[in-house]
Order: C-alpha cells, then sequence, then structure tokens
C-alpha cells in the first residue's frame, strides 16, 4: 500500500480444485439426503436466524459443498439448530442435522475447530 | 487444440476493410504513451505500402476516455464524433482509419445507434449544425488500423528483414496475442475472426513466423477500465486484472505480448513493474519480464528499424531479450540516446524519421 | 379406399404416420434423405425417463411397417411438390413423380450445432463433445479421452443453443434438461470413480418421471448440480478444460477444470424441413419450426390443405409426443380423404 | 464490455450502468458514495485535458507523483519530454498534422460550442457544483486544481469493502 497508493485486490472466485472438501465428505457421508438439497432457498425462509442476521442455510450448504471452510465456519456460530427448516424442506433432507454434522467436523480438526 | 476448428470461426468473419485513401484519426494515449508507433504507422503505411493517408490537424480526440468515464454525456461525444465525420467529408475521404481501439468501439457503436434509432442521428446534425455550422456523411468504411496492418501483413512480411523466430534454436517465438475489448466483444461482426477467436493479431504473427499461444485468460481485459486507473483508489483492481492474466500465462512461457490498443501494452507493461516491486514476482523466463509491444513496434522491428526511433525505450519492461533472441542489430547503448541529427540515423541506416 | 398418401422423413414420427396409415389400407409412400430409417433414434443409444434401449423403440416402429402398404424410398429427398385441384403432384430427388392425395410432413429435427457456440470450443478444444457424441460412446461401451484416457471430473453444460438470442434461439427446447440428467447417470455407471458437474440455468424436469430421475441422479449417483451459465471454456496447459461461471446461488464467480466437457445441444428446425418449407410454401414460426394452424385444436394442420405435420418438424417433443403427434396426423389425413371423395 | 457479449436475452448490463452514472451526476446524487465523488477526480484531469487542449489524454508534467505506478523510465521522459517526443517523430504542440500538435483555436471553439449546446458543460458544472456542496459537508477545503484536500481525499480513499 505503501509505494503505489493501492493494494492488489483478491479475486473472488472459488478455485474449486484447490479448496479442501473434507468437511463436505464427512457430512455426506453420516446424512445422505445431504444429496437431494436442490438449493430452492425454502429452509432459508423460514429460518429464525436468517431473518435477523445475514445467515441463509441455503447458501451454506453451498459453501459446504464447494469447500469454503473459512465462511461456513464462520456462518454456522449463527444457527440455533431449532429444526424449523427441516419441517419446510421439500426433498426432505435432514437440514438440522448437516448443521450438527458440520460443526462436529470442524470441532475434530484443531485447525478449525471452532 | 484443433486449429481447423479456429480456421472454420474465422472464416465466418471476413471483414470489409478499404484497399487506400485513408482519413487518420489518433489516438490520445498512443499519443502520450507510444509516439514511435503512430510514425512508424504512417511510414509503414505512406513508404512501404505507398497508401494515401490524409490527417487533419483539426480533428480532435473522439471524448472516448472521458465519455467512458461517464463525465460525458453521450449526446456530446456523438456530436464531437459526427465533427470529425464532417472534417472527413470535408477532405474528401470516406474510409475512417482510428489508431485507438476505445474509439473504433466507440465509431462502431455510435453507427450502430444511429442505424438503429435514426432520430437520435437527425438530432445529432441538428446540434452539429447549431455548434459548428459542419454538415457531415457516415463513413463508408470504419476499420481499425490494426485490420489495415492485418490486411496488408503480406506485403510486410515480403519486405522482412528479421522473422519472429529464435535465431539460436530456430523456434518460433511463442507470442501472447492481447485484443482491446472494445475491437470486437461490444460487436463481435466488426472484428476480424469475432470475439471469441480474434484473428487480426494473429494473422500477423502467422505472417511473420511467430508462434500464437492460447491460455486461458486470453479474454481478460488488461485492466484499464477508465476509472478502475485514472483514480489512484481504485488501481488494486486494475492491477488486479493484468495479474490474472500473467499468471494464466506463465505456464505457457510466452517470449513477448502484442496487442492492438494503444492503453493494453502501457497497462501490460508498467504493471510487470508494480507486481516485481510489491511482490517480487517475475513472468518472464530466468527472471526477466515479458516484453510486450503494439503491432505497429512489431511490424517496425520485422521491417528492419531501429528499436530506439521506434520507441522501445518508452517501455517500462525491457525489451532487449526478445531483440537478442531475434537477432536484431541495435547498439545498447544508444537506448537513452536523444540524438536525431542525420549522421546518427545514417549510422544505422535505417528509419530516419 | 384406395387412396396415396406421401410421408416426408423416415424418423420415429414417419415411420408411426406410415404404420398407421398402412393399417387403415392407405397407399403409402415414405421418402427418407438416409440410407436407413430411424431418423434421430439411430444416434441414441438408451431412452428417459427408464433408461430403456433405444433399439426396442426401433423395433416395434419397424414391427408396424413390415407390410407391403409401404413404398419405402431410402436415399431419396423432394426436389419439388405443387398442388393440383384434388392431388399433389411430387418430384423426387431420382426425378421420380409422384401422384398423391395428401402429403405429411415428418421432417423432424437437427441438433443445434455446437461449434456456432464459439466460446464453449467444440471442434476447438480436444475434450468438448455433444451430447450425441456421448451417445456414440455409450454405445461403442467406452467414454475416453482423445489420448485415450479415461475421464475422472465431467462437466455438462445445458442451453447450448437454446434461450440463446447469440444464436437466434429464443425457446427452449425442453429435452436437454433430462438428456443432461441420464447421460450424468450413465456416466457414473460407466465410471464409477467420475465425478459429474451439471451446469443449469433451469432444471426443466417437466415429463413424467423426470423430477424423480432428477432425484435419483443426486441421491443413487452424487450428481452435482451448480445454477450458472458457463461463459467460456478454454484449455489449460496441460489439456484439461477450464470453465468460468457464475455460483449464482453462492453469488460468487466459480473456475473449475474438467477432463471432459459435454454440451447438451437443443433442437432445430431440420435442414430438410427448411427446404421443403421454401418449396412448398409452408409456413414457418419465429422459431423455424413449421407453424401449425392452431396452438390448441391443429398442431398437425399446416397453411395448406392436405398438407400436415407429424412430430418434431413442428417443436420440440420426446418420443411419446413425437408417437401421439403422428397417430393425430394419421387421423386428419383419414378425416381429410374421407372429405375429399 | 464483455458483458454485451455473453448475455443471452441481448441486454448490455454495461450501458445500463453508464446510464444509471449519467443519472446520478445529472441529479447530484453521485456525491454520496466514494466511488460516486471520484467524478470530480476525472473531470479535473480527462475532462479538463479534453476542453483546453483536444486530447483526453495531456500527459507533460504528469509524473509519478500522482502516477508512481508509472516508473522510473516514465520519470527519464517527463525529465526529457520534448527531446524524446522530437526523436518519436512527433509535431509536440506545432502546427499542422502530427503527433501532439497544437490543435487550432477555432478547432477548440468548435468542441466547448458542442459541449455547451450538448450538455456537456452542464454536466462538468454539476460535478463541480455538488462537489463543493459535498466538501462543504465533510468539511474538507476545496478549491481549484488537484492539490486540495477534497481532491486528494477522493483520489486517494478506498474503504477496501468493495471486494468482499
Amino acid at each position: 500500500m505503501d509505494k503505489f497508493g493501492f493494494t492488489i485486490s483478491e479475486g473472488r472466485q472459488i478455485d474449486y480444485e484447490s479448496n479442501d472438501r473434507r468437511i463436505a465428505e464427512y457430512i455426506f457421508d453420516r446424512e445422505p439426503s445431504f444429496r437431494l438439497c436442490i438449493e430452492c432457498g425454502g429452509c432459508s425462509a423460514t429460518c429464525t436466524t436468517g431473518n435477523f442476521t445475514d445467515f441463509s442455510l441455503r447458501e451454506l450448504n453451498i459453501l459446504i459443498k464447494r469447500g469454503e471452510n473459512e465462511q461456513v465456519r464462520e456462518k454456522l456460530k449463527k444457527c440455533m439448530l431449532c429444526g424449523k427448516c427441516n419441517l419446510v424442506c421439500p426433498r426432505g433432507v435432514n437440514t438440522r442435522n448437516i448443521v450438527v454434522l458440520a460443526k462436529k467436523a470442524f470441532q475434530k480438526s484443531d485447525e478449525y475447530a471452532i | 487444440m484443433i486449429l481447423a476448428g479456429k480456421k472454420a470461426v474465422w472464416k465466418d468473419y471476413q471483414k470489409e476493410i478499404a484497399e487506400d485513401k485513408y482519413y487518420y484519426v489518433r489516438s490520445c494515449v498512443r499519443q502520450n504513451f507510444f509516439p514511435g508507433s503512430e510514425t512508424a504507422f504512417l511510414k509503414i503505411m505512406r513508404e512501404e505500402l505507398d497508401k494515401d493517408v490524409y490527417e487533419n490537424p483539426c480533428h480532435t480526440s473522439c471524448t472516448g476516455i472521458c465519455y467512458h468515464s461517464d463525465i460525458v454525456p453521450v449526446e456530446t461525444t456523438m456530436t464531437v464524433v459526427a465533427r470529425q465525420f464532417a472534417l472527413m467529408t470535408e477532405a474528401g475521404y470516406e474510409n475512417l482509419m482510428p489508431s485507438c481501439i476505445t474509439s473504433f468501439g466507440l465509431y462502431t457503436e455510435i453507427l450502430d445507434t444511429w442505424h438503429h434509432f435514426p432520430e437520435i442521428e437527425e438530432k445529432v446534425r441538428r446540434q452539429l449544425k447549431k455548434a459548428t455550422g459542419r454538415e457531415f456523411k457516415k463513413p463508408k468504411n470504419l476499420a481499425h488500423a490494426s485490420d489495415v496492418i492485418f490486411k496488408f501483413r503480406k506485403e510486410i512480411g515480403a519486405k522482412a528483414k528479421y522473422k519472429l523466430i529464435n535465431k539460436e534454436t530456430g523456434k518460433p517465438l511463442k507470442v501472447v496475442d492481447h485484443i482491446g475489448c472494445h475491437y470486437a466483444k461490444m460487436f463481435p461482426s466488426k472484428g476480424v475472426g469475432g470475439a471469441e477467436y480474434p484473428y487480426v493479431l494473429t494473422g500477423m504473427i502467422e505472417e511473420w513466423g511467430g508462434q500464437i499461444i492460447d491460455y486461458p485468460e486470453r479474454r481478460h481485459c488488461c485492466g484499464f477500465g477508465f476509472r478502475q486507473y485514472l483514480v489512484q483508489a481504485n488501481r488494486g483492481f486494475s492491477v488486479a486484472c493484468s495479474k490474472e492474466k500473467f499468471e494464466s500465462m506463465r505456464p505457457f512461457k510466452p517470449d513477448m505480448i502484442i496487442t492492438n490498443c494503444p492503453g493494453c501494452p502501457m497497462f501490460l507493461d508498467r504493471w510487470q513493474y508494480v507486481i516485481n516491486e510489491m511482490e517480487g514476482k517475475r513472468y518472464g523466463q530466468n527472471g526477466e519480464g515479458i516484453p510486450v509491444f503494439t503491432y505497429e513496434e512489431v511490424a517496425g522491428l520485422v521491417l528492419g528499424y531501429d528499436p530506439w526511433e521506434l520507441g522501445l525505450q518508452m517501455h517500462q519492461t525491457d525489451c532487449e531479450p526478445v531483440l537478442n533472441k531475434i537477432g536484431i542489430d541495435y547498439s545498447p547503448e544508444d537506448k537513452y540516446n536523444l540524438d536525431i541529427s542525420p549522421s546518427y540515423s545514417k549510422k544505422h541506416n535505417l528509419i530516419n524519421v | 379406399m384406395g387412396k396415396h398418401v406421401v410421408v416426408i422423413g423416415g424418423g420415429v414420427a414417419g415411420l408411426e404416420v406410415a404404420g398407421q396409415l398402412s393399417k387403415v389400407g392407405i397407399q403409402v409412400s415414405l421418402i427418407e434423405k438416409d440410407s436407413k430409417t430411424g431418423g434421430n433414434l439411430n444416434k441414441w443409444y438408451k431412452l428417459f425417463p427408464d433408461r430403456r434401449k433405444s433399439s426396442e423403440v426401433k423395433e416395434y416402429l419397424n414391427g408396424i411397417t413390415a407390410n407391403d402398404g409401404i413404398n419405402l424410398m431410402t436415399n431419396t429427398s423432394i426436389e419439388m411438390f405443387n398442388r393440383h385441384r384434388d392431388h399433389f403432384s411430387i418430384i423426387t430427388s431420382g426425378g421420380r413423380e409422384l401422384i398423391a392425395d395428401a402429403i405429411i410432413v415428418a421432417t423432424g429435427f437437427d441438433l443445434f450445432k455446437s461449434a456456432r457456440k464459439e466460446e464453449y470450443g467444440y471442434g476447438i478444444y480436444d475434450n468438448v463433445i455433444t451430447s450425441a457424441d456421448l451417445e456414440e460412446m455409450f454405445s461403442r461401451g467406452e467414454i475416453s479421452l482423445i489420448n485415450n484416457t479415461i475421464p475422472e471430473k465431467i462437466g455438462i453444460i445445458h442451453c447450448v443453443g437454446s434461450r440463446d438470442e447469440k444464436v437466434g434461439n429464443f425457446y427452449c427446447s425442453k429435452l436437454c434438461c433430462v438428456t443432461a440428467v441420464k447421460q450424468a447417470i450413465e456416466i457414473r455407471e460407466f465410471l464409477p470413480e467420475s465425478k459429474v458437474f451439471c451446469f443449469y440455468m433451469d432444471m426443466r424436469m417437466g415429463g413424467v418421471f423426470y423430477e424423480e430421475l432428477y432425484r435419483e441422479a443426486q441421491e443413487q449417483w452424487g450428481v452435482s448440480f451448480i445454477r450458472g451459465k458457463v461463459s467460456e471454456v478454454s484449455e489449460t496447459i496441460d489439456n484439461q478444460l477450464l470453465i468460468k461461471v457464475e455460483d449464482t446461488l453462492a453469488g460468487r464467480p466459480l473456475k473449475m477444470k474438467f477432463d471432459l466437457l459435454v454440451l447438451m445441444a437443443g433442437m432445430e428446425m431440420s435442414e430438410g424441413g427448411r427446404k421443403i418449407a421454401g418449396i412448398g410454401g409452408l409456413r414457418t414460426g419465429e422459431n423455424r419450426f413449421f407453424a401449425a394452424n392452431d396452438n390448441h385444436f391443429g398442431s398437425n394442420i399446416s397453411n395448406i390443405e392436405g398438407v400436415f405435420y407429424a412430430g418434431t418438424c413442428t417443436a420440440p417433443m420426446n418420443i411419446t409426443e413425437t408417437i401421439s403427434h403422428a397417430r393425430a396426423a394419421v387421423i386428419e389425413v383419414i378425416d381429410y380423404l374421407k372429405d375429399s371423395n | 464490455m464483455s458483458c454485451k457479449t455473453r448475455c443471452p436475452r441481448g441486454n448490455a448490463p454495461g450501458l445500463i450502468i453508464m446510464a444509471l452514472r449519467s443519472l446520478s451526476q445529472d441529479l447530484g446524487y453521485f456525491t454520496e458514495s466514494e466511488k460516486g465523488r471520484q467524478q470530480l477526480a476525472l473531470k479535473r484531469t480527462v475532462g479538463h485535458w479534453m476542453i483546453t487542449y483536444g486530447y483526453c489524454l495531456y500527459l507533460e508534467g504528469v509524473g509519478t507523483s500522482m502516477h508512481p505506478e508509472q516508473g522510473p523510465v516514465w520519470d527519464w521522459i517527463q525529465d526529457n519530454w520534448r527531446d524524446v517526443f522530437k526523436k518519436m517523430g512527433a509535431n509536440y504542440q506545432g502546427d499542422g498534422p502530427g503527433i501532439l500538435r497544437r490543435i487550432p483555436e477555432e478547432a477548440m471553439d468548435e468542441i466547448r460550442e458542442i459541449f455547451k449546446v450538448t450538455g456537456g458543460m452542464k454536466r462538468f458544472e454539476n460535478i463541480e457544483k455538488f462537489s463543493k456542496k459535498k466538501a462543504k459537508e465533510l468539511n474538507m477545503k476545496l478549491d481549484d486544481g488537484i492539490e486540495n484536500e477534497y481532491f486528494q481525499h477522493i483520489y486517494k480513499t478506498n474503504n477496501g469493502s468493495h471486494t468482499r
């Protein structure tokens, strides 16, 4: 920033290949219904937290699949685990369990521990 | 890579380029950063190809940079452009040949707008008449200066003193071509080869012995973006665009970069310096940068012009690696020599301005 | 009835029409420009939604047309036809003249020429293929790259040449989404280690059992679906295909590398159909398919009395719809022939 | 303008953004955002050069203080501007055709007249008017030229929240 008066902007692209998807694999293995998500947003529509913060369960599911673990770790903290999303999901995905498993997955690796 | 596929695409985009009698309008960026290129261009057109190229001293900028920075309304730009046409009509020419890619894109866009909305053209005619009393006819042919060099690439190749070939290895130089966004992205049919695989520079390079590289970020913008560069606060975005390109082309080990827009060579050249200063990164081989050229400079080199008369010393990233690979005989010690006496240029029996 | 009907086009619709007409004793001449009948069906290995073999449908069609009431004329196309007071005279490419009481146009569809979508690099980058190329690989029983290695990561790009003003096709050709899901499953079946990603704008799975197929693709085969229209494809130094897309539901641009890319080309009016439209003065719609006389109760009727349409020459259809549409054309013809005598 | 090449419905989002920017300058809303305020920086550089010299860029004297990224070679060019441009075959501030020639006064009068007739001048005045209002609000000094506090502020400030 010093010499030229600006810093080089970072790209916002998700670089799929270099992301680490172990968290996603962990969840897929223990909650197969996670595969059924069609990202329709029904869960985030009914979500209590989503009503008061920028938390969106639909977006969280996508970030998990893409391996954007940094962002997932931050967003996870906002979920109250009330389970309303389960009632809405048109594909019968156990959405609450995905958040529970994600939290567990993060606890496992010290590097990411919440 | 299946070259036949590209050739089929190129066949679809044949563009009509005037034969002769060009009305030349200069580029603000090229005049300030690459004056040698415009001088070389006119020398090639008039002396090598013996074409009639007329330049009216009263012509001005097309206001492109101001228009794309949104500080000038579109009608003002259209009326200034209408005045350019009026000067051309008055001088008795019909083939407009801009030196700047943004101008070329702007002229194309305005002519296309008038085509679809004739009432705007009528309004601009009235405004021009009111402001300057001038009348104008629309150009019969609009071609960018690089289209014209592309059209006569064979004639230039025939007079070539050097080829884009590595003297020691005998192999063609690996060349990255970068096409200005406003050349074909807005109107693909108006670019030689279309917007996806533009052929205007590839044609020159193939004709002069080089080999073109197709790398993933080939279509990415160099980052000029007008406001992104002109204001210091935004330049981080501008340099990031070029960096994206350099990172993508690096594995292909290019020897040089050729451009047809005036802004891109300046940015691809300066941003290599800035990235090296800020991150200590070099994108060329063995610690050098990748030399960046305008197509006029490349044509001049191939024709044997003196690199320092072409203006290569005005680049920030040294061009000597390419001069040495091609085997051009030049005098390194004269790089910053500003002597232009006839004796100086006779010593090199090359271009004398 | 002693009537003679000429059917132009020996695809699914043409065969069905010929078979049904001969059942009621109408003399049929079936004109087919290729050396054999079947049209696009020949290029397809398995069919959605239940992935039965296309040869089974071919057998059914051959069965109903295996009678001497049908005069099959392959390697023949129509040079000219014009209408007289009570019959049509048709000149074939062989120079023969046919007199017919009615004509049924069943010229079918052509797949969009994917090379026209230059930014996807079909015919320019090595491992970019179309859905038709993939079906051929299935029928050969092996999916391999140009250098004969097995692909691990495969991308499927929807809406190639459909819903795209840049190539002049505004319409949705309805069947590429379900074809993509079917092919995704077949790839996963062929290559258990592979990972398949579909890039879509909207998943249009409107037919019977289509949504179930979509669900099966996700649940059993782990196919991933990413919403975003791929903007361009390019080749990396190690010959992989890099795509640029926006992951619209994550609101972020996405960069991904693939070993193989499959382009879901849409259906277009066939070249043969356009030629017939020109020769006979038959009206075509903005989507260049034949324009039916009425969208609700006249989808087989053309703007020239005695000329009828059957199948995908009027709009993108799956095989079930094509066969129903063909049968409807036969009823229209029978009705028309009954009035005219 | 890469967006225009790609839109499957034939839109040109870039043009929509340009229309909105024009509107926001005509109505004076542009000074409400960091990027909007920068319009004054553009007006006083490229805008000024355009209606004064007839070139969008007129860079003698524009050195590496405002543009450090241009690098040391640019310093050499600035220090020897006239000789460098003579060597490059320019007709620097000369009459008749040539590189960076002096555009005749009557041609420049025509350009300025066009700016008046077509609303170009109006927009320049708007940019100045609303910028002065915003400078007063932020109680920053803003007088002519580019050395004042407000100009340096808009020229250099980037709150860093643009690339989430």
